[in-house]
C-alpha cells in the first residue's frame, strides 16, 4: 500500500534533521505463525525540542510505535517496511553497539508503572548510578551524578532516596527516579508512554510539571503517549491521532482538539465529558463498535466500520491525506461533512431527586488493624443519599473512598458507634447478617469487569441467579426478566449465552451493571466503574447509568478519580481526605463557589482538554499515612492556606457555607476567596516515613 | 534483616513442633510392642514390663511427647532399640555425614549445568535448543532416581566398568577415591534434578527477561550480558534458590531407593531400616533430623532470597 | 520463599510444570456487535486448543505412551501369550535368566518368567494405584484448599502450618512410616499416597482460591446473600478446576513415581509374585551386576517411560491451559 | 539376612561318619605351624549383621555376626580338615562317662585372653550358664545353669540333663553361639564393647552403620602367628552388592553368595569357590494346629501339594543344580543312618495331586505362602505358586521383611495357655530357612518335636517324639537308623512340613588368597589365610 507523500507532511521539513522521523513504518506481530499487522504506514516527525503527542484507543498501536522508536521490540515483531530515523540515522539498521550508544546517550524512555520499571532487588542509587557508569563515569562519580540527577527531578532528600529500595518509595517518587534515569545521557529524544497512568491526579500534575520544566531545560524532543487528552493538550505542541495502527489526523494539539478534522478524533473528544457539560445538558457521544483486532485486513479507510460519515467511497477507496493548513492534516474523504457529526441532545433534562434520604450514614468509622497498629480508614463519616441522586465521591488514592463504599455495602463492618440506616431503619453492619430487603436495596458496580464477573458463568446465569436470589421472580418469568434486563442494557440476546471472556470490556461492564440492577436496588455503589475502559466505551456506560437512574430512580454512590466524569454525572460531590469528608455540596456549587483548600488543589490538578489553563495549586508532599494522621486539621501538612498555630492544633468543625455546601475548614468564605499566589518555588517530592 | 531472620526462624520452629507431633502420633500408633521387640521373642514378661517402665512406654501420651521434645532440644534420643547400647545420635551422625557428602557432591554437579541450561533455554526461548533442554529435562526428571541409578549402574558401572558400581567406600580413601565412588549415585541425582532446576531457572529467567525493569536496563544502553548479569539473574534465580533449598532437605532423607541400589549408608536407608525394625527412637530421630535439615535449608534459602530481594523480607506474614 | 508462590516445595520434579511461563498473548476473538454465534465461538476455542495439543510433539509422544500402557493394563493378553506367573518353557524345560531372544523378547527373569509378559502385566497395578491415589488426593486437596482458601482465618493458619510441616519430610519417608505402621494392603497404600499428596494439592488449590476469592465476583455473590457453600462450590470451584486438572496429571506422574519406589522397597501389597515394575526391579536389580541386565532394566525403562508419558501430557495440558 | 533357625547349635557327629564318643585329640599341638608370615591384609565381604543383636555372641542369630564374633572368640570344639568337628579349638580332648550323661573336656593350656588374663574352665562354665539362661536352641534341654564343674582350671566337666551321645557338637563351631567368652562377660555384652577373645584376631574397630569390622593379628595367639597382619570384614546389606564387590575385586573374598546373581563368580577363573558340606534347606511348613492345613483331616491336601513341587526345576532354577533333591523330610542322604528305601521319592505328579484333592473332597485350595525376603526364598515361593496352580491350588506369595516374617508369621510366640505350642498362631503355610547342621537333631527336635522352640508347624506327635528320643540316646548307627527310618516315614506321610531340596553353601575368594576354611554357618576362618 503506497501512499503518496502528502503535502501536509512534506511541510515539516527535512527528516534527517528531525529528532525522530518515523517513515512509512509497517509492523506486524507474529501470532501462531501468522504475521498480524499492527502498524500501517506510520509516518511522523518530531523536531528537536518539540513535544509530539500520540492518542488513540487502547490497542491501536501507540506503545508499539513508541518501542519501535527505540527499537525495543518483542521477539515476534516483524518490521515489514519503513524506517525510523533519529537525527537522520536509521535505528532499525544500527548495529547492537550503535544501538546501545543511541539508547545510553541519545534517547530514553519512560513508561507506565514506575514500580515495575525499577529492579526490585537493587537500591535506587545503584540503578541510577548505572546510567552514568555506562557513560564512562567511575563508580563514585556516578553516585555523585545520581544524587544530582535526583535533585534535578526535585527529590528533596536525594542521599536518603539513593539508599532506598524501590518498594520503599511511592509511585510518584519512583516515576521521578525513572525520569532522572532517562535524563542521564541528556537525551535528544524522550519517549514517554503513559507516564502518569496509574498515578493520582495530584501526583500526575507534579510529574507533568516536572517533565515540562525539564523539557525547557534540556530542549529534548518528546514523544508523549497518553490516554488523557487533557494531558496531551497541556504538554504537546503537536498531536497524532492513531487508529488501528494508522495515524488518521495530525496537527497542532490545540487546533486538533478544538477543531478536529477526522470523525475519529471528533468522536474521541465528544466522548469525554468536557467544558463543564452535565448529564442534564446532553448525553455523551459514543463511538459504536470496537477497534479491529490486530491483523484484520483494512484495505480502505481504517475507521470505516465505526464512522458515522462512512459511505461507499469510504469502503472502496483509501482516504487521502487532506491538509487543512498549518501542518494539520486528516485522512478522511469527508472533511467537509465534519459538521454533520453533532453532539447528542439531552435525553434527560429533568432529574427528579427526592428529598428523603434513602440511606443515611451517621458517624460511621472504620478502623483496620494492621501489623499491630490501628489504621483509621474512615473517621466519623456522616452522609445521606436522596432518592434518584448521584453522590460523587472524590479524593486522592488511599483517602478511604472504597472503604466507605465497602462499609456501606457491609463488606467491612464499621466500628461500633456509627449507624447506617435504610429508609430510617438501621441495617446490620455485615452483609451476611442483613435481611433480604437490605441486601436487595444496595448493590455494586465494580471497577474491573473482568474481576467482577465469574469467568465460568454465562451472562444469562449471572443475571438469572442474581435476579432469583434477590427478588421473588422465578422460573420462566425470571428468564423473561433477564432478557428484558439485557435489552435495557443494550445487550443482545445472543450475548446472554456467552461467557465474559467472549465479551469486550464495555459489554462486560454492561453485564455488571445489569447484574447490579437485577434486584431493583435503591442504591448502586459504583467504584470507578469506567476507569478500566476506553473513553469511547466510558461514554456509553455513563449514558447508560444516567438513563437507568432516570428510569429506576436509583441513587448512586459514584467513586471516581476523574473530575470531568464526576462533574458530568454527580448531583452532589463529597471530597474525602484521610478518611474524612472534607467538603460536600451540590455539583454546581462545587464548581462555582469557593472550595475547601484540598478541593481547590484537586480541581486545579486536572489538565483539561479544553485548554482553560488555570493556575495549578501544587499539593506538596505525600498523603500522610492514615495510621498516624497529622494533628489538628489532617490536611494542614499540605495546605496552601494553612493558618500557622491554628490548623495544626485544632481540628475544624464542618461549617455550612451555603445550604447543603459544607466544608471542614477553619477559613471563612472571604479568606477562601482570596486567590492563592503560586510561587515558582520548586515543589519538592519528599520522602514520607 | 535480623528481624526477618528471627521471625522466619520462629515460624520454622512452630512448623517443626507440629511435625514432631505428627511423627510422635505416627510412631505411637505402631501396632507392635517396642518392649517386646527389645526383649526379644524369648524374653521374659518381667523383662518386658521392666522395659516398659524404664522407657516410660506406658506413661500418658503427653508425658511421652514432652520427653520427645526434651530429646529434640537436648539432641539426645537415647538408645536405639534395634541396636542396644548404641546412642541414637551416634548412629545418625555418620549417616548424616554420608548423606551430606552425597547431596553436596550431587549439587555441585547439578547446579551449574542446570542453571546455565535454564538460562540458555530462556534466552533462546522457543528455539530448538530451548525445546531440547526443556524436554530432556522433563524426561530425565520424570525418572525416579533409583531407576536412573540402576540404569547408570548397569551402563557405567557394570557394562563399561568406568566407575565403581556400588558405594562401599574403603575406609581411609582419599577424597578423589571417595568422589569416584559417589559419582554414580550423584549422577543419578543430577539426572533427576537437572531438568527440575533447569525448568525453574528457565521460567524465572523468562519472567525476569520479560519484566519492565529489564526493559529499563536495556533502555539504559546496557549490553545484553550486563543486563542479564546485573538485573536478570538476581531476580530470576530466586525461585531456583528456593527450590534448591527445599530439595537439599529432601535429598538428605528421600533417596531411600538410590541408597538401596548403591548400598550407600545414608539417612534414608537408616530410616527405612529403623521403620522396618521397628526402632522408634532411631526412626523418630532420623525423621526429625531430616526435618531439621529441611528447615535449615529452606531457612538458608529464604535468607539468601531476602538478601537478593529486599521485598521478600516484607512478605513473611503471608507464609 | 515463604509466600504462597507457586514454587513447588516438595521433591516433585514435575512441579516445575506449574512454574510460570510467559503468557502468550493469544487474542481470543471478542464478540461485540459483530455477529458471531456464541457456541461456535466456544467450539472454535476448543478446537484451537485441540489443534495446539495435536501439533505438540511432546503431547503426541506422551499420549501414545499412555495409550499403550493403558491398553496393556486393560487387556494384557493382547500383547503376550505368556501369563505373568508362567515360566517360559522351551521344549518342556525352563530357561531362567536368559537374555533377550526370539522366544522371550526381553529375556527371562530369575525363575524363568518372560520379562516382556511381566512388563505388560505390570502396567495394571501401578496405574490403578497411582491414578486412584491421585484422584483421591486431588479431590480431597481441592476441597480442603477451597475451604481454607475461602475462609482463611485460624483454620487456614493451622492447616497451613500442618501442610508446611508435612511438606518438610520427603513423601517417601512418610509413606514408609505409615506403611510400616498400618500394614500394607492395597487400600492402605492408595490412601497413604492420597493423604500424603493432599498437602501439595491443597497448597496449590488454596493459592488459586486465594487469588479467586479476591476477585469481585466473589464479593458480588456475597453481597447478593449467597451462602459460603454456594460461593465456594458454584462460583469459585469452576474457576479452579483448570488448576486442579493440571494438578491431577502432575500428581498421577508423581504417584507413579511413589508407587514404583514403594514397590521397589518391597513395601507394596498383594501377591508378591504378581507382575509389578517396581517390585520386579527391586527383586532383579542385583542380577545386573552379574551382567543379567534385562530383568531389571526393562522394568526400569517401563517406569521411566510411563512417568515421562504422563509428564509430557501434563506439561502440554498445562501449556495449553495457560495460552 | 536373618538366619534365625540356622542359628541353633548342631548336634553330634559331624558328617555323620564320626562315632559320637571320644575323638583322638592331640595334646596342644594339633595346629600345624603357620606358614611364614606374608603380611598384609584381606578384605572380606560379609553379610551385614542384624543390628538387633549387635555383636553379642550369646544372642546373635545371623551369619554375618557369627563370622565377626568367631574371629575373636573361639569355640570349645573346632573344625577339622574333613569338615567335621575336631580338637582344633579350646578343648584338646573330651570324653563322656559310661552312659553319656557327663562329658569332660580338657582345656588347652597356656591360652590367654586378649587382655592378658588366663583362660580357665571358669570362663567355660560362665559361658555355658549364659547360653542356658538365654535358651540356646542347641543346648536347650541338654544342660542347665550350673552344668559345668570348673574346679580344675583346665578341665570343664559337664553334667547333662539327660544322656546325649552327640554332646561335643553342641559346644562346637556348629553351634554358632557357643563361643567361649570371659567369665565376667555378661549376656548382652558385645564384642565391640569389650574386645577380649582368645582367638587369632583382635577387634580393632567396628562400624555399626556398615557393620564393618577390622581386626589386627593377636600376637599372643596360642595358635602361633597368622600370616596376615589384618583382616577386614566389610558389611554388605545385600548379597548382590557383595557379589559385585567381589567381581570387581573390591574385596578379596565373599562370605556367602548365591547361584542366582553369582554366575559371574562361578564362571570366574580367578575365583576359588568353597562349597562346604551342607544340609541347608527350606522348610515348607504347614500349621498342624489350625487353619485349612491342620491335622490329620488335611493330610491329603498337604500331600497333594507336595506332589505338585517340581523339585528339579527348583534346584536347577534356583541353584543351577548345586544341591540335592529332598524327599519331604530333613534327613540328608549322606548320613549313615539315612534309610533310602523307607519311602518313595516324591516328584511332580499333577494327576496324583488332583486325585488326592478329590479324595480329600476339596475342589480348590486358596492359601498364602508366607516368606521372608531372604535369598532365593521369594523365588522359591513363586515357583511353588506356579507348580501348584496346575492342580487348582491357588497360592498367594506374601513376601515380608524378615523381622515381620519371623515375628508375625513364622513363630509369633509361645501360647500362653499351652506350652506345647511355642509358635502359636504361626501362619498356616510358609517357607523358613534352615542353615547347615552336621546332624539333623535341630531340624527334628526344634522344628518338629512337640514343644520345639522353632516348631512353626505346632506339630505334636507322640510317636515322633518317642523315636527322636530313641535316636538321640542311641549309641550306634544301627540304633540311630532304626529310629530315623521311622521318623522319615512319619514326616513323609504326616507332612507337618514339606522339604524340597538341600542346597550347597557357596563361599569363595580370589585365587590369590589361600588357606581359608569355611563352614556352612558362614564362618570364614582366616587365621591360616595368606595372600600372594
Ligand atoms: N508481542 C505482541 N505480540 C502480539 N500482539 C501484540 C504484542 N504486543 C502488543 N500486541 C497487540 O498489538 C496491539 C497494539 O498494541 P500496543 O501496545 O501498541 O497498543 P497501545 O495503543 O499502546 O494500547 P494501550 O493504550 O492499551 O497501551 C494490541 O492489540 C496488542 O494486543
Ligand atoms: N483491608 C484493609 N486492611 C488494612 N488497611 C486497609 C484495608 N483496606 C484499605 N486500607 C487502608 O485504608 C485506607 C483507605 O483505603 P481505600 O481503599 O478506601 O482508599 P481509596 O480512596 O479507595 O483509594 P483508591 O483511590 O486508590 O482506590 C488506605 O490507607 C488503605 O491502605
Ligand atoms: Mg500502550
Ligand atoms: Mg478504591
Amino acid at each position: 500500500m503506497t501512499v503518496t507523500e502528502p503535502a501536509g507532511i512534506a511541510d515539516r521539513g527535512d527528516p534527517t534533521t528531525a529528532a525522530l522521523a518515523v517513515q512509512n513504518l509497517e509492523l506486524a506481530y507474529e501470532v501462531r505463525g501468522v504475521p498480524r499487522e499492527v502498524l500501517r504506514d506510520v509516518t511522523f516527525q518530531i523536531r528537536p525540542g518539540e513535544a509530539f503527542g500520540l492518542v488513540g484507543e487502547s490497542g491501536c498501536g501507540k506503545s508499539t510505535t513508541a518501542y519501535a522508536a527505540l527499537r525495543y521490540l518483542p521477539d515476534n515483531a516483524v518490521v515489514q517496511g519503513g524506517a525510523v530515523l533519529a537525527n537522520g540515522v536509521d535505528i532499525l539498521k544500527m548495529s547492537t553497539g550503535e544501538l546501545r550508544d543511541f539508547r545510553s546517550s541519545q534517547a530514553s524512555m519512560v513508561y507506565q508503572d514506575p514500580v515495575q520499571a525499577m529492579n526490585p532487588a537493587l537500591k535506587i542509587g545503584r540503578q541510577v548510578a548505572e546510567c552514568y557508569q555506562i557513560l564512562g563515569q567511575s563508580k563514585s562519580e556516578a553516585m555523585e551524578s545520581a544524587g544530582d540527577a535526583l535533585r534535578r527531578v526535585k527529590i528533596a532528600d536525594p542521599v536518603r532516596v539513593l539508599d532506598r529500595y524501590p518498594h520503599q518509595l511511592s509511585g510518584g517518587m519512583l516515576q521521578r527516579v525513572v525520569i532522572a534515569m532517562a535524563l542521564s545521557g541528556d537525551p535528544k529524544l524522550l519517549v514517554l508512554d503513559e507516564p502518569t497512568t496509574g498515578l493520582d491526579a495530584t501526583v500526575e500534575a507534579e510529574v507533568l510539571d516536572l517533565v515540562r520544566d525539564l523539557r525547557e531545560e534540556t530542549n529534548a524532543a518528546i514523544l508523549l503517549i497518553a490516554h488523557n487528552l487533557g494531558v496531551i493538550r497541556s504538554m504537546c505542541d503537536r498531536v497524532g491521532v492513531m487508529y488501528a495502527g494508522r495515524i488518521v489526523e495530525e496537527g497542532n494539539a490545540q487546533v486538533v482538539f478544538d477543531n478536529p478534522e477526522h470523525p475519529y478524533t471528533k468522536g474521541l473528544l465528544n466522548a469525554i465529558p468536557r467544558s463543564g457539560v452535565r448529564k442534564t445538558d446532553r448525553a455523551l457521544f459514543t463511538i459504536p463498535g470496537n477497534l479491529p483486532l490486530i491483523g484484520t485486513p483494512l484495505p480502505t479507510c481504517v475507521y470505516v466500520d465505526r464512522c458515522p460519515l462512512a459511505d461507499d467511497l469510504c469502503r472502496t477507496e483509501v482516504p487521502p491525506v487532506v491538509p487543512v493548513g498549518d501542518g494539520h492534516w486528516s485522512r478522511c474523504h469527508h472533511i467537509d461533512r465534519m459538521a454533520q457529526i453533532v453532539e447528542p441532545d439531552a435525553q434527560i433534562t429533568e432529574y427528579d431527586i427526592g428529598t428523603d434520604n434513602v440511606i443515611q450514614l451517621n458517624g460511621v468509622s472504620k478502623t483496620f488493624r494492621q501489623r499491630g497498629h490501628d489504621v483509621p480508614a474512615l473517621v466519623s463519616v456522616d452522609l445521606g443519599f436522596h432518592e434518584g441522586e448521584t453522590l460523587g465521591l472524590v479524593g486522592e488514592s488511599g483517602s478511604g473512598k472504597s472503604t466507605l463504599a465497602k462499609t456501606l455495602l457491609g463488606i467491612h463492618s464499621p466500628d461500633s458507634g456509627g449507624t447506617i440506616t435504610l429508609r430510617g431503619r438501621e441495617m446490620q453492619s455485615k452483609a451476611t447478617d442483613r435481611i433480604a430487603e437490605s441486601t436487595r436495596a444496595i448493590s455494586m458496580v465494580f471497577q474491573n469487569p473482568d474481576s467482577a464477573l465469574n469467568r465460568m458463568w454465562t451472562v444469562r446465569r449471572i443475571l438469572k441467579r442474581t435476579l432469583t436470589k434477590l427478588t421473588d421472580v422465578q422460573g420462566a418469568e425470571a428468564d423473561r426478566r433477564v432478557e428484558e434486563l439485557a435489552e435495557a442494557m443494550r445487550l443482545s440476546p445472543r450475548h446472554l449465552d456467552m461467557r465474559p471472556r467472549q465479551l469486550s470490556g464495555g459489554l462486560k461492564q454492561r453485564v455488571a451493571i445489569a447484574r447490579a440492577f437485577a434486584g431493583n436496588p435503591d442504591v448502586v455503589v459504583c467504584d470507578e466503574p469506567t476507569s478500566a475502559l476506553d473513553v469511547s466505551v466510558q461514554a456509553a456506560i455513563l449514558n447508560l447509568l444516567a438513563n437507568l437512574q432516570n428510569d429506576e430512580r436509583t441513587s448512586y454512590l459514584f467513586i471516581t478519580h476523574d473530575i470531568g466524569v464526576v462533574r458530568y454525572l454527580a448531583d452532589r460531590i463529597a471530597v474525602m481526605y484521610l478518611g474524612r469528608i472534607m467538603e460536600i455540596g451540590s455539583t454546581d456549587v462545587m464548581f462555582s463557589e469557593v472550595n475547601h483548600p484540598y478541593t481547590e488543589a484537586l480541581l486545579s490538578a486536572v489538565p483539561s482538554v479544553d485548554g482553560e489553563a488555570e493556575n495549578r495549586i501544587p499539593l506538596t508532599g505525600e498523603i500522610p499515612s492514615p495510621a498516624n494522621p497529622p494533628s489538628g486539621c489532617v490536611f494542614h501538612t499540605r495546605c496552601h492556606r494553612v493558618i500557622e498555630g491554628l490548623c495544626e492544633v485544632t481540628e475544624p468543625a464542618m461549617q455550612e457555607l451555603s445550604p447543603g455546601h459544607r466544608i471542614k475548614c477553619h477559613l471563612t468564605v472571604e479568606q477562601l476567596s482570596v486567590p492563592v499566589e503560586i510561587t515558582e518555588a520548586a515543589t519538592l517530592a519528599t520522602l514520607a516515613d | 534483616m535480623l528481624r526477618y531472620v528471627l521471625r522466619r526462624l520462629a515460624l520454622s520452629l512452630i512448623t517443626l513442633l507440629i511435625l514432631i507431633a505428627v511423627i510422635f502420633l505416627l510412631t505411637r500408633v505402631f501396632p507392635s510392642d517396642p518392649a517386646r521387640q527389645l526383649a526379644g521373642p524369648f524374653g521374659s514378661q518381667e523383662r518386658v514390663d521392666q522395659l516398659n517402665a524404664d522407657l516410660g512406654l506406658k506413661d500418658p501420651m503427653i508425658t511421652q511427647f514432652g520427653r520427645l521434645l526434651r530429646d529434640v532440644v537436648t539432641l539426645d534420643f537415647g538408645e536405639s532399640y534395634s541396636q542396644p547400647g548404641e546412642r541414637v545420635l551416634d548412629l545418625i551422625r555418620p549417616r548424616l555425614w554420608n548423606s551430606a557428602k552425597l547431596v553436596l557432591f550431587a549439587l555441585v554437579l547439578t547446579l551449574p549445568i542446570s542453571i546455565v541450561g535454564g538460562i540458555v533455554a530462556a534466552r533462546k526461548k522457543d528455539t530448538l535448543l530451548d525445546r531440547t533442554i526443556v524436554n530432556i529435562g522433563l524426561a530425565s526428571s520424570s525418572i525416579p532416581e533409583f531407576v536412573s541409578g540402576v540404569l547408570l549402574q548397569y551402563v557405567i558401572g557394570v557394562r563399561l566398568g568406568w566407575l565403581p558400581a556400588v558405594t562401599n567406600i574403603p575406609e581411609g580413601s582419599s577424597i578423589i577415591t571417595e568422589l569416584r565412588y559417589l559419582l554414580l549415585p550423584a549422577l543419578a541425582i543430577v539426572f533427576v534434578y537437572f531438568g527440575y532446576i533447569a525448568r525453574i531457572t528457565r521460567a524465572g529467567t523468562i519472567t525476569a527477561l520479560d519484566a519492565d525493569y529489564t526493559r529499563t536496563a536495556f533502555m539504559k544502553g546496557l549490553s545484553t550480558r550486563s543486563v542479564v548479569r546485573k538485573h536478570v539473574l538476581r531476580n530470576s534465580l530466586q525461585p531456583t534458590v528456593a527450590v534448591t533449598g527445599t530439595q537439599i532437605g529432601y535429598l538428605f532423607g528421600g533417596l531411600v531407593g538410590l541408597e538401596v541400589v548403591f548400598n550407600y549408608p545414608g539417612l534414608g536407608l537408616l530410616i527405612l531400616n529403623a521403620a522396618t525394625a521397628p526402632d522408634f527412637p532411631l526412626l523418630q530421630a532420623g525423621v526429625i533430623t531430616v526435618a531439621i535439615i529441611f528447615m535449615l535449608c529452606t531457612l538458608g534459602a529464604d535468607i539468601l532470597i531476602a538478601y537478593m530481594n529486599p521485598r521478600a523480607r516484607m512478605n513473611i506474614k503471608e507464609s | 520463599m515463604s509466600d504462597d508462590s507457586d514454587i513447588p516445595l516438595e521433591g516433585d520434579p514435575t512441579g516445575g510444570v506449574a512454574a510460570s511461563e510467559a503468557l502468550e498473548t493469544a487474542a481470543i476473538p471478542q464478540a461485540d456487535d459483530v455477529g458471531v454465534d456464541a457456541s461456535t465461538e466456544r467450539k472454535q476455542v476448543r478446537k484451537e486448543r485441540r489443534q495446539l495439543l495435536l501439533r505438540s510433539p511432546g503431547f503426541l509422544f506422551g499420549a501414545s505412551i499412555l495409550i499403550i500402557w493403558v491398553l496393556c493394563a486393560a487387556v494384557p493378553s493382547w500383547f503376550t501369550k505368556w501369563g505373568d506367573n508362567e515360566v517360559v518353557r522351551v521344549d518342556g524345560s525352563v530357561i531362567p535368566r536368559v537374555g533377550p531372544r526370539a522366544d522371550a523378547w526381553f529375556g527371562t527373569d530369575k525363575i524363568g518368567n518372560d520379562v516382556f509378559a511381566r512388563i505388560i502385566y505390570g502396567a495394571r497395578p501401578v496405574l490403578i494405584v497411582a491414578v486412584t491415589a491421585a484422584v483421591l488426593a486431588v479431590a480431597a486437596g481441592t476441597l480442603l484448599g477451597l475451604t481454607v482458601g475461602y475462609f482463611r482465618g485460624w483454620v487456614d493458619e493451622i492447616v497451613g502450618r500442618i501442610i508446611e510441616a508435612l511438606l518438610s519430610i520427603p513423601v517417601i519417608l512418610l509413606a514408609i512410616m505409615v506403611l510400616t505402621t498400618l500394614g500394607r494392603s492395597q487400600t492402605v497404600i492408595i490412601l497413604t499416597i492420597a493423604v500424603l499428596f493432599i498437602p501439595v494439592v491443597t497448597r496449590t488449590v488454596r493459592s488459586a482460591v486465594l487469588a479467586e476469592a479476591q476477585l469481585d465476583y466473589v464479593t458480588s455473590a456475597k453481597l447478593r446473600g449467597e451462602n459460603s457453600l454456594f460461593v465456594m462450590t458454584r462460583e469459585i470451584l469452576p474457576n479452579v478446576t483448570g488448576v486442579a486438572v493440571v494438578e491431577l496429571t502432575v500428581r498421577i506422574g508423581y504417584a507413579i513415581f511413589t508407587v514404583a519406589t514403594l514397590s521397589f522397597l518391597g513395601l507394596n501389597a498383594g501377591d508378591s509374585s504378581a507382575a509389578d515394575w517396581g517390585r520386579d526391579l527391586g527383586k532383579q536389580y542385583d542380577t545386573i551386576q552379574a551382567g543379567q541386565w534385562w530383568a531389571a532394566i526393562f522394568p526400569a525403562l517401563a517406569i521411566a517411560l510411563l512417568v515421562i508419558g504422563v509428564n509430557l501430557v501434563a506439561d502440554s495440558l498445562d501449556r495449553v491451559n495457560k495460552s | 539376612s536373618d538366619d534365625e533357625p540356622s542359628g541353633g547349635g548342631g548336634d553330634t557327629s559331624a558328617g555323620g561318619t564320626t562315632p559320637p564318643a571320644t575323638e583322638p585329640a592331640g595334646g596342644g599341638d594339633t595346629t600345624p605351624p603357620p606358614p611364614p608370615s606374608s603380611g598384609g591384609g584381606v578384605v572380606w565381604a560379609n553379610q551385614q549383621g542384624d543390628a538387633n543383636s549387635g555383636l553379642d555372641p550369646v544372642n546373635m542369630l545371623d551369619l554375618g555376626t557369627y563370622n565377626v564374633c568367631s574371629q575373636s572368640f573361639e569355640y570349645l570344639v573346632g573344625l577339622g580338615p574333613d569338615g567335621n568337628i575336631a580338637a582344633t579349638a579350646l578343648a584338646t580332648d573330651w570324653s563322656p562317662n559310661a552312659d553319656g550323661s557327663e562329658w569332660t573336656f580338657n582345656l588347652r593350656p597356656g591360652v590367654k585372653w586378649q587382655d592378658g588374663s588366663d583362660f580357665t574352665s571358669a570362663d567355660v562354665a560362665a559361658t555355658m550358664d549364659r547360653l542356658a539362661a538365654a535358651g540356646n536352641a542347641g543346648l536347650g534341654g541338654v544342660i542347665e545353669e550350673g552344668a559345668v564343674d570348673a574346679s580344675d582350671p583346665l578341665v570343664a566337666k559337664f553334667t547333662l540333663i539327660e544322656a546325649n551321645g552327640n554332646f561335643p557338637v553342641l559346644v562346637s563351631i556348629f553351634n554358632a553361639q557357643s563361643l567361649i567368652a570371659p567369665a565376667d562377660y555378661s549376656s548382652g555384652t558385645t564384642l565391640n564393647e569389650r574386645p577380649a577373645g582368645t582367638g587369632a584376631w583382635i577387634l580393632d574397630s567396628f562400624d555399626v552403620a556398615t557393620s564393618t569390622a577390622k581386626f589386627n593379628r593377636n600376637p599372643n595367639w596360642w595358635g602361633g602367628t597368622t600370616p596376615l597382619d589384618t583382616i577386614e570384614l566389610r558389611g554388605f546389606a545385600d548379597i548382590g552388592t557383595a557379589v559385585t564387590a567381589m567381581a570387581s575385586r573390591e574385596v578379596d573374598g565373599v562370605q556367602q553368595f548365591s547361584v542366582i546373581g553369582g554366575e559371574g563368580l562361578l564362571n570366574d577363573g580367578n575365583f576359588t569357590v568353597l562349597e562346604p558340606p551342607a544340609s541347608n534347606h527350606r522348610q515348607l511348613w504347614f500349621n498342624w494346629q489350625q487353619g485349612q492345613f491342620a491335622g490329620d483331616e488335611a493330610r491329603l491336601v498337604r500331600q497333594a501339594m507336595a506332589w505338585c513341587w517340581d523339585r528339579e526345576q527348583m534346584l536347577s532354577t534356583l541353584f543351577n543344580g548345586r544341591g540335592k533333591i529332598a524327599n519331604d523330610h530333613p534327613i540328608l542322604d549322606s548320613l549313615p543312618f539315612y534309610d533310602p528305601d523307607i519311602v518313595p521319592q516324591r516328584s511332580r505328579d499333577i494327576d496324583m495331586a488332583k486325585s488326592l484333592l478329590a479324595e480329600a473332597g476339596v475342589d480348590s485350595v486358596n492359601a498364602n505362602i508366607e516368606s521372608g525376603d531372604l535369598q532365593e526364598i521369594p523365588q522359591l515361593a513363586e515357583i511353588m505358586k506356579q507348580n501348584a496352580a496346575e492342580a487348582g491350588i491357588n497360592l498367594t506369595v506374601n513376601v515380608q521383611s524378615n523381622s515381620t516374617f519371623y515375628g508375625d508369621s513364622w513363630c509369633p510366640g509361645p501360647s500362653e495357655s499351652d506350652p506345647t505350642l511355642p509358635c502359636d498362631n504361626a501362619s498356616e503355610f510358609g517357607i523358613v530357612d534352615y542353615g547347615h547342621r552336621p546332624i539333623p537333631d535341630i531340624f527334628l527336635g526344634s522344628a518338629l518335636a512337640t514343644g520345639g522352640v522353632w516348631n512353626s508347624s505346632n506339630y505334636a506327635n507322640d510317636e515322633f517324639d518317642q523315636k527322636l528320643s530313641e535316636y538321640r540316646t542311641a549309641v550306634d548307627v544301627a540304633g540311630q537308623k532304626a529310629a530315623i527310618s521311622r521318623i522319615q516315614e512319619i514326616v513323609w506321610t504326616d507332612l507337618p512340613a514339606s522339604y524340597a531340596y538341600f542346597y550347597s553353601f557357596l563361599s569363595g575368594h580370589d585365587s590369590s588368597v589361600s588357606g581359608v576354611e569355611v563352614t556352612s554357618l558362614g564362618h570364614c576362618i582366616l587365621s591360616g589365610a595368606s595372600k600372594s
